[in-house]
């Protein structure tokens, strides 16, 4: 592994340094259980741009952190298996890339961080040899080379007395604290992407928010893509740029921050919003999405929401689903009424 | 960390006095009620008394407790009428045989006046050699199955170990010892000694059907390997499924998510994690094999600690009996206790105050 | 396997052989054959001891002899008393022995062997606080009562006395080649006796501290130790420099110790070893079939017998105990657990022994009328009781004995229980203490080779061995006579009238007689068994 | 790695400890009624499971041998007769004779009942005796854990088979109660330990302090709320260890400290005729095949089990 790393992935055949960095283009991903085929991705797409923050919001169970691992090709399969779709870094579609370079194209080009970072940490490795160990591998330091980059790493990612810190081990880090080496983890090798998937649902409200500003500032210094899954409505309105709203392995609604929040063109994302706690409708009764989402091996017909949608109607139930109608030029939704939707402000 | 090693070790001492209670009380019991065992050592001849009497004195069966059915022989009467505190009792055999052990390191002598001691070396090298064999054999080939098992769970080589080693471990050891002494070094052995090209150290040495002195190691390998194969099913079936958990576990996806090649996501971070149970198991094990292997040594003709203490105790000399297995215990203590510190320095968030 | 060690306990009789003439004609050995030189491997079991003074079991006996050299010894062949250290031994009134010992023998380590060395081994063996095995041979020897002392409260506190004497008053030096030995009370067979290893010489560097000597010996034999006592594992000896007398075949001889018959006979399949003594009983039939002509096989001297406790009432009346012997096929038990090895005793004296008769029990082949008959005629056996068969645990008894069983009760209609769970030790003391309730399984191995052996120890009033406690004083009378003959052979037609007695009143049920099977591998060039010693190690040659 | 520990021990070392309830998609109910679902998927899992279903026929039908001997077979096992002594199998004597001329069949049905008695007695007793001390260890602590603990260590630490040897060499009737007391005494540290272990862990869960703020006794909440949770791995290790006793009987008797003939069992069968299994090798196969039949079939039941009731391997 030596550093040359970087020349032969800017070397891949029809890398187009000006494409964006990640598109997925209607990916299919399924699970072959025991008790039938689960459809956990049925075609998604989206895109995100250098130094932009993409959001891919939904409940658990949608298929979010699926594709997440679909993209950095770390499945486990069986029973995962890749069914259709691309999945392109500046052009070139990764599914198609022998493994040997698919594995150079992670954490060196696309990196990610996972939700809980105590038992994402290996518990029986410090966090220096842990942080070390891509330097030693990508970049064949030598071991004192590596671990000092690996305390510059921590001090980035602003760990009070990193030079100590480095030998301890993941129990002996507080939540947040782990959560920094996850980052620096992945900010190691300069990534152009960045997949976080669900980083603060495992931590308490204020170190959230020191987090999302330490990605904040980390992205804008780099101008680096954010792709960040979450199912909190309230972390993405104050960070994301665009938004992709999933419901049963779909993206059924997908568009800039502020015209979700002001107007959702889809009776899930309505839910969604509605059944968050605002301050101004103190007393009242909260509204919340009756049902369950469906299960992922029997997914009914037409458009997955109908049994819980307040507008739904019998197309709603015959496939094929709602395509994703254009609202406008920057905004598109998979529902047959969204007019009446996005009307009923 | 310190003091936690000393609260352990000051547990080891009502254990120690604990078991050598009980097996003094046990084989005080069995002369009591059996007889003396010296009267054996004269087979069908009746000895004169005198004899019987003088042979017994001297190999420490004479004390008057041993003649009186259950008593724990803890007090005598004192020879001289004087004994402890003004009473005239003095501290009986098993505080003798305390002190003697602890104190003296005199362990007595068995039926035929050896010392204890000399019988215990002279079985200690055989028991230790076998014991480092089976080890061997039993961490390197149940490690290795078990990881291939549980890296292809539910493959057709999963459940081959899977069968195989339920089978081996649903073995008596006393038809496998057997099987394998008469098929492989009897029959296998004459026929590896027909051909000339085998080298000696292999016909000879290896293939044989019990533990030869001109190849002390070498012939030990097929006994050992006999020892080892229970605990090899046993470690193969742990490893496997301690690789089965730990493949899903969260910090392997990080290892993939790094970029890193599959054999150092497996060969360092899932092994580094699954192999903790399995280690602590083999620590566990070679405590209690120094001992175990009385079935495979009376097989294979090896002279270890296992036979020694077992024909003892058949002859009834106690003063073997209760030294030897009082030492087996002190070895299984310490063992399982270095194995509780080493289980804290595999897994670092074992903390122990 | 099982537990079969304590088998070897149980034949712990030293097996000193028979003596035709005493002080016979001059010996030449057999005739000289076989090339000397060679490594010869043996099996043998862990000995106990091996100072001559200690080691009583036929493991030592083995090692013994080869290491030491005593007065007298024994033709391969016929037996007889040849001398051997001793130039000769004779008395007049076959009390007071005088023995006159070859000149320039010595042990190993320059210790001249001469009447000193003699009685000083004997003193120290009879000396009971030296807590010597092989005492218990001196006890004809006259002052055997003044060198042992009794503790005379038992267990109690106190430590016996100090015996009256240190030393046999029986033995005199008479010069330093010459001494006297005078016995208790006469007794024609005494020039057999000393044919035994319990009589061989030690020197004194030995007796003074007979443990280290007893780990490697310092012997006066044709080999001396080649390092020491390797426990459990081996023993060698090689050609000693010191010995005057007919050199050993093999320069240097391997005792391989096994602590179980059967993992030495694998050890033997292997070819690891060149004579193996034993062969165990499960295995003798294929042993006899895959090496025939290397397997030597004689009627053994072992006798294995029922004892009946006569101190019980269901056994005072002969004519229950001759039904029970009656009902008993014996050669059909012999062929089911023993592989057809061993040979129905019909008399109560070795086969081999000089005077030894067959039919001397009327009573013992198998005739279910005549039982019955017998039985109806004694009043039968109390309705409901079982018929119980002891045996000592863990040496294979439990078999036959079974068998026994079975045959009695198809015969008699008497049901029988098996009480086979007492270690040997306790089973022993329980038949010192006369507690059987039934037909105890027992064995005996002549200690010299002489008839006598078989008949006072056994069924004399009083004496050690006799555990059914029979006492007839035709018997007592008949064996006196025998004892003071002026010679073996005149011994014999007394001791036969008495035998007689004893197969009529049938105080214990004969079963049968041991057959001695030994193998040897194809480097043994000519092997050599003494009818006495068993296995004649330096006899034995290679090819 | 000692012979015959390890048998129990294999199971002693995997990791059975106690399963919290993990927090799955459904969230962690009270602890009774979840675990009374874990039964029933269990039980579900285990009808479909072919290994489990063979293994659990062949138990069926080696307890009847030793229930019911007549059932299988008319012979007396003791009407033996030498002169019939190693006669091969036929059709009427389909195991043929044995050594002494005993029908080799009825022999092995007899032979059946002292081992299975010997394992269930001795197993039923760990479990009650071993399960008991160890929740007592485990729950109180304190000074009651140190003694219970202390008591373990002497019996944990002496080797299983010299522990057997020594004690059954003293005793001097060798027969079931006594090898049965033997067994269970050497044993049952193994199934306090994992006991003690589980309710230590499950002990200060959030439903067992629930429970306990409302005022539940001592004796009500081990039984009702912490025990439940141990009760898993318990069983597992009760049906793997019954076949190790089954094995344990043999060895003994193979050593000769284990039950004497003329009594009937499947160690006898095998330790007399060992040494023949040259000649005739079906004196020694069929007891063999009955006895390792017997062992796999424990430890593949004990195996399925704790598959069927280890949530984390569904």
């Amino acid at each position: 592994m030596s550093t040359d790393v970087n020349v032969k992935l800017d070397a891949l055949p029809g890398l187009d340094p000006n494409a964006l960095p990640l598109e997925v283009k209607n990916l299919q991903v399924e699970f072959r259980t025991r008790n039938g085929i689960a459809h956990a991705v049925n075609g998604v797409s989206f895109d995100v741009r250098a130094g932009e923050t993409r959001a891919i919001l939904g409940e658990s169970g949608c298929g979010k952190s699926v594709t997440a691992q679909a993209i950095m090709g770390i499945l486990d399969s069986p029973p995962g298996f890749i069914t259709g779709g691309e999945i392109l870094y500046r052009g070139v579609d990764l599914l198609k890339l022998p493994e040997a370079q698919r594995r150079k194209v992670r954490a060196n080009r696309i990196a990610m961080i996972f939700q809980d970072a105590l038992s994402a940490l290996n518990p029986v490795f410090t966090v220096g040899f842990q942080l070390a160990e891509l330097f030693r591998k990508h970049r064949g330091m030598s071991r004192q080379d590596a671990k000092a980059r690996a305390v510059e790493l921590l001090d980035l990612v602003k760990i009070p007395a990193a030079k100590q810190r480095v030998n301890d081990y993941p129990h002996q880090f507080s939540g947040g604290m782990r959560q920094r080496v996850m980052i620096a983890m992945a900010l190691a090798l300069d990534p152009e992407v960045l997949i976080a998937d669900e980083p603060t649902t495992a931590l308490d409200v204020t170190v959230q928010a020191q987090i999302m500003a330490l990605l904040a500032e980390l992205q804008q210094e780099r101008n680096m893509a954010l792709v960040l899954i979450t199912h909190d409505m309230g972390v993405v309105a104050d960070v994301a740029d665009r938004i992709s709203v999933m419901y049963a392995g779909r993206v059924i609604e997908e568009a800039g921050v502020n015209d979700i929040y002001a107007s959702p063109a889809h009776p899930y994302t309505k839910g969604l919003l509605e059944s968050i706690p605002r301050l101004d409708l103190k007393g009242q009764e909260l509204s919340a999405i009756k049902g369950l989402p469906p299960a992922l091996t029997n997914i009914p017909p037409g458009c997955a929401f109908n049994p819980r949608c307040r507008y739904a109607q019998d197309v709603c139930r015959q496939n094929p689903g709602p395509p994703l109608y254009q609202v406008t030029p920057s905004r598109t939704s998979a529902c047959h009424f969204w007019r009446e939707v996005k009307g009923d402000e | 960390m310190g003091r936690y090693v000393i609260r352990r070790l000051l547990q080891f001492i009502p254990t120690v006095l604990g078991t050598m209670f009980l097996l003094h009380y046990i084989t005080s019991l069995a002369i009591q009620f059996s007889g003396n065992p010296v009267r054996a050592m004269f087979g069908d001849r009746t000895p004169s008394p005198a004899q019987l009497q003088a042979l017994t004195e001297r190999l420490g069966y004479g004390d008057p407790c041993l003649s009186r059915k259950g008593d724990p022989c803890l007090w005598r009467v004192a020879a001289d009428g004087n004994g402890w505190l003004g009473t005239s009792l003095e501290p009986g055999l098993f505080f003798d045989r305390l002190g003697n052990i602890f104190f003296r390191f005199d362990f007595g002598i068995n039926l035929r006046q050896r010392e204890v001691t000399d019988l215990v070396a002279d079985a200690i090298p055989f028991t230790l050699k076998l014991l480092v064999i089976a080890i061997i054999f039993e961490a390197v080939v149940g490690i290795a199955a078990g990881v291939l098992a549980g890296l292809r769970g539910g493959s057709f080589l999963d459940y081959m170990v899977k069968i195989s080693t339920v089978f081996i471990i649903s073995v008596p050891i006393f038809v496998l010892g057997v099987v394998v002494r008469e098929f492989v070094g009897v029959k296998f052995g004459n026929v590896l000694r027909g051909q000339d090209w085998v080298p000696d150290l292999i016909s000879a040495g290896i293939f044989t059907p019990g533990f030869k002195a001109d190849y002390p190691f070498a012939s030990l390998i097929i006994p050992g390997m006999v020892l080892g194969a229970v605990s090899l099913a046993t470690t193969a079936r742990l490893t496997r499924t301690s690789i089965m958990e730990n493949i899903r576990a969260d910090y392997v996806r990080t290892a993939k998510a790094k970029g890193l090649t599959n054999k150092r996501v497996i060969g360092v971070h899932t092994l580094r994690n699954s192999l903790i149970p399995v280690i602590t198991f083999l620590g566990v094990d070679i405590g209690a094999a120094m001992a175990g292997a009385v079935v495979t040594e009376t097989i294979f003709n090896v002279p270890g600690i296992g036979r020694l203490v077992t024909f003892s105790a058949r002859s009834g000399e106690s003063s073997v009996v209760v030294g030897v297995v009082t030492m087996l215990v002190l070895v299984v203590l310490i063992a399982n206790l270095l194995v509780d510190l080493l289980y804290a320095v595999l897994d670092p968030r074992i903390r122990y105050e | 396997m099982r537990g079969k060690f304590l088998k070897v306990a149980v034949a712990a009789t030293a097996t000193a052989m028979l003596a035709t003439a005493c002080g016979g004609s001059s010996d030449n050995d057999n005739d000289d054959a076989g090339s000397t030189g060679g490594t010869l491997r043996v099996y043998n079991a862990e000995p106990a001891f091996l100072t001559p003074s200690g080691g009583d079991d036929e493991p030592s006996l083995y090692v013994i002899r080869s290491l030491f050299r005593g007065l007298v010894k024994y033709n391969a062949q016929t037996s007889a008393v040849e001398m051997d250290l001793a130039e000769s031994v004779e008395s007049d009134d076959q009390k007071l022995w005088t023995i006159k010992i070859k000149s320039g023998y010595t042990f190993d380590n320059g210790e001249p062997v001469n009447a000193d060395a003699f009685i000083r081994s004997w003193n120290f063996a009879a000396y009971s606080p030296n807590t010597q095995n092989n005492g218990y041979f001196m006890k004809r020897i006259a002052g055997i009562k003044d060198v042992q002392s009794t503790d005379p409260d038992g267990d109690g506190p106190q430590k016996a006395p100090e015996p009256k004497a240190k030393e046999l008053s029986g033995l005199k030096k008479v010069d330093d080649l010459t001494f006297t030995v005078e016995l208790e009370a006469p007794f024609s067979g005494f020039p057999t006796t000393i044919g035994y290893p319990g009589f061989f010489p030690m020197a004194e560097a030995c007796i003074a501290d007979i443990a280290a000597c007893n780990e490697k010996p310092i012997g006066n034999g044709p080999y001396k130790m080649d390092g020491s006592w390797q426990h459990n594992v081996a023993i060698n000896v090689v050609r000693s420099d010191t010995w005057k007398g007919e050199p050993g075949k093999p320069d240097r001889i391997e005792y391989k110790i096994f602590a179980d018959v059967d993992a030495g006979y694998a050890a033997f399949q292997a070819g690891e070893l060149d004579v193996m003594y034993t062969v165990p009983p499960a295995r003798y039939k294929e042993a006899k079939a895959t090496y025939g002509d290397r397997m030597y096989e004689q009627p053994g001297d072992s006798f294995t017998y029922v004892g009946m406790p006569l101190y019980q009432d269901n056994f005072k009346d002969k004519r229950i105990r001759q039904a029970l012997s009656l009902s008993i096929d014996r050669q059909s038990i012999i062929d089911a657990v023993f592989d057809g090895r061993f040979t129905p005793a019909t008399g109560f004296v070795a086969p081999t022994f000089e005077g030894a008769r067959t039919d001397v029990c009327k009573y013992c082949t198998k005739d279910v009328e005549k039982a019955k008959q017998l039985l109806a005629e004694a009043g039968g056996w109390p309705a409901g009781e079982k018929l119980v068969l002891w045996a000592n645990a863990g040496a294979g008894h439990e078999g036959w004995l079974q068998a026994v069983g079975d045959q009695i009760k198809d015969a008699l209609g008497i049901d029988y229980e098996l009480k086979v769970n007492l270690q040997f030790a306790e089973y022993l003391e329980t038949a010192d203490q006369k507690k059987f309730t039934g037909g105890f399984r027992l064995g005996w191995g002549p200690d010299y080779p002489f008839m006598e052996t078989f008949l006072y120890p056994l069924y004399g009033t009083g004496s050690g061995s006799n555990n059914s406690t029979y006492s007839n004083p035709a018997f007592d009378a008949a064996m006196k006579e025998g004892d003071s003959a002026d010679s073996i052979q005149a011994a014999i037609p007394s001791y036969q009238k008495a035998e007689d007695l004893i197969g009529e009143d049938l105080p214990v049920i004969p079963m049968w007689f041991n057959k001695v099977g030994a193998i040897y591998s194809e480097n043994v060039d000519q092997f050599v068994w003494n009818a006495v010693s068993d296995a004649d190690y330096a006899a034995t040659s290679l090819k | 790695m000692s012979d015959l520990t390890s048998a129990g021990a294999a199971v002693g070392g995997a990791p059975v400890g106690g399963d919290g309830p993990t927090t799955e998609a459904t969230t962690g109910g009270d602890g009774k009624e979840r675990s009374a679902s874990l039964w029933a998927d269990a039980r579900r899992q285990l009808v479909r499971d072919p290994v489990f279903v063979i293994a659990a026929l062949y138990i069926l039908v080696v307890g009847s041998m030793a229930a019911f001997p007549k059932l299988w077979t008319s012979q007396d096992p003791r009407a033996c007769s030498t002169d019939r002594s190693r006669i091969g199998p036929s059709w009427e004597h389909p195991f043929g004779f044995d050594l002494l001329g005993c029908d080799y069949y009825a022999h092995a049905i007899y032979g059946a009942r002292p081992s299975m008695v010997i394992a269930v007695m001795a197993t039923s007793a760990i479990v009650i005796v071993g399960g008991l001390l160890g929740l007592l260890a485990g729950y109180y602590g304190g000074w009651v854990d140190t003694i219970i603990s202390r008591v373990m260590d002497i019996f944990f630490s002496l080797p299983f088979l010299l522990g057997a040897i020594v004690f059954l060499t003293v005793i001097k009737r060798q027969n079931i109660w006594t090898i049965t007391m033997v067994l269970f005494l050497l044993a049952w540290p193994t199934i306090a330990r994992i006991i003690r272990g589980s309710v230590i862990s499950s002990k200060d869960l959030d439903y067992v302090h629930a429970a306990k703020a409302v005022g539940a006794r001592n004796s009500r909440l081990m039984f009702r709320h912490v025990l439940p949770n141990a009760i898993a791995p318990m069983l597992v290790y009760a049906t793997i260890v019954l076949g190790s006793f089954v094995a344990a009987e043999a060895t003994l008797t193979f050593l000769g400290v284990g039950l004497q003939p003329p009594a009937q069992s499947w160690g006898i069968m095998i330790s007399a005729h060992q040494v023949y299994f040259l000649e005739d090798p079906w004196l020694l196969l069929f007891p063999c095949g009955l006895l390792i039949g017997t062992v796999l079939s424990f430890i593949l039941m004990g195996d399925a089990l704790r598959d069927a009731l280890d949530p984390k391997f569904r």
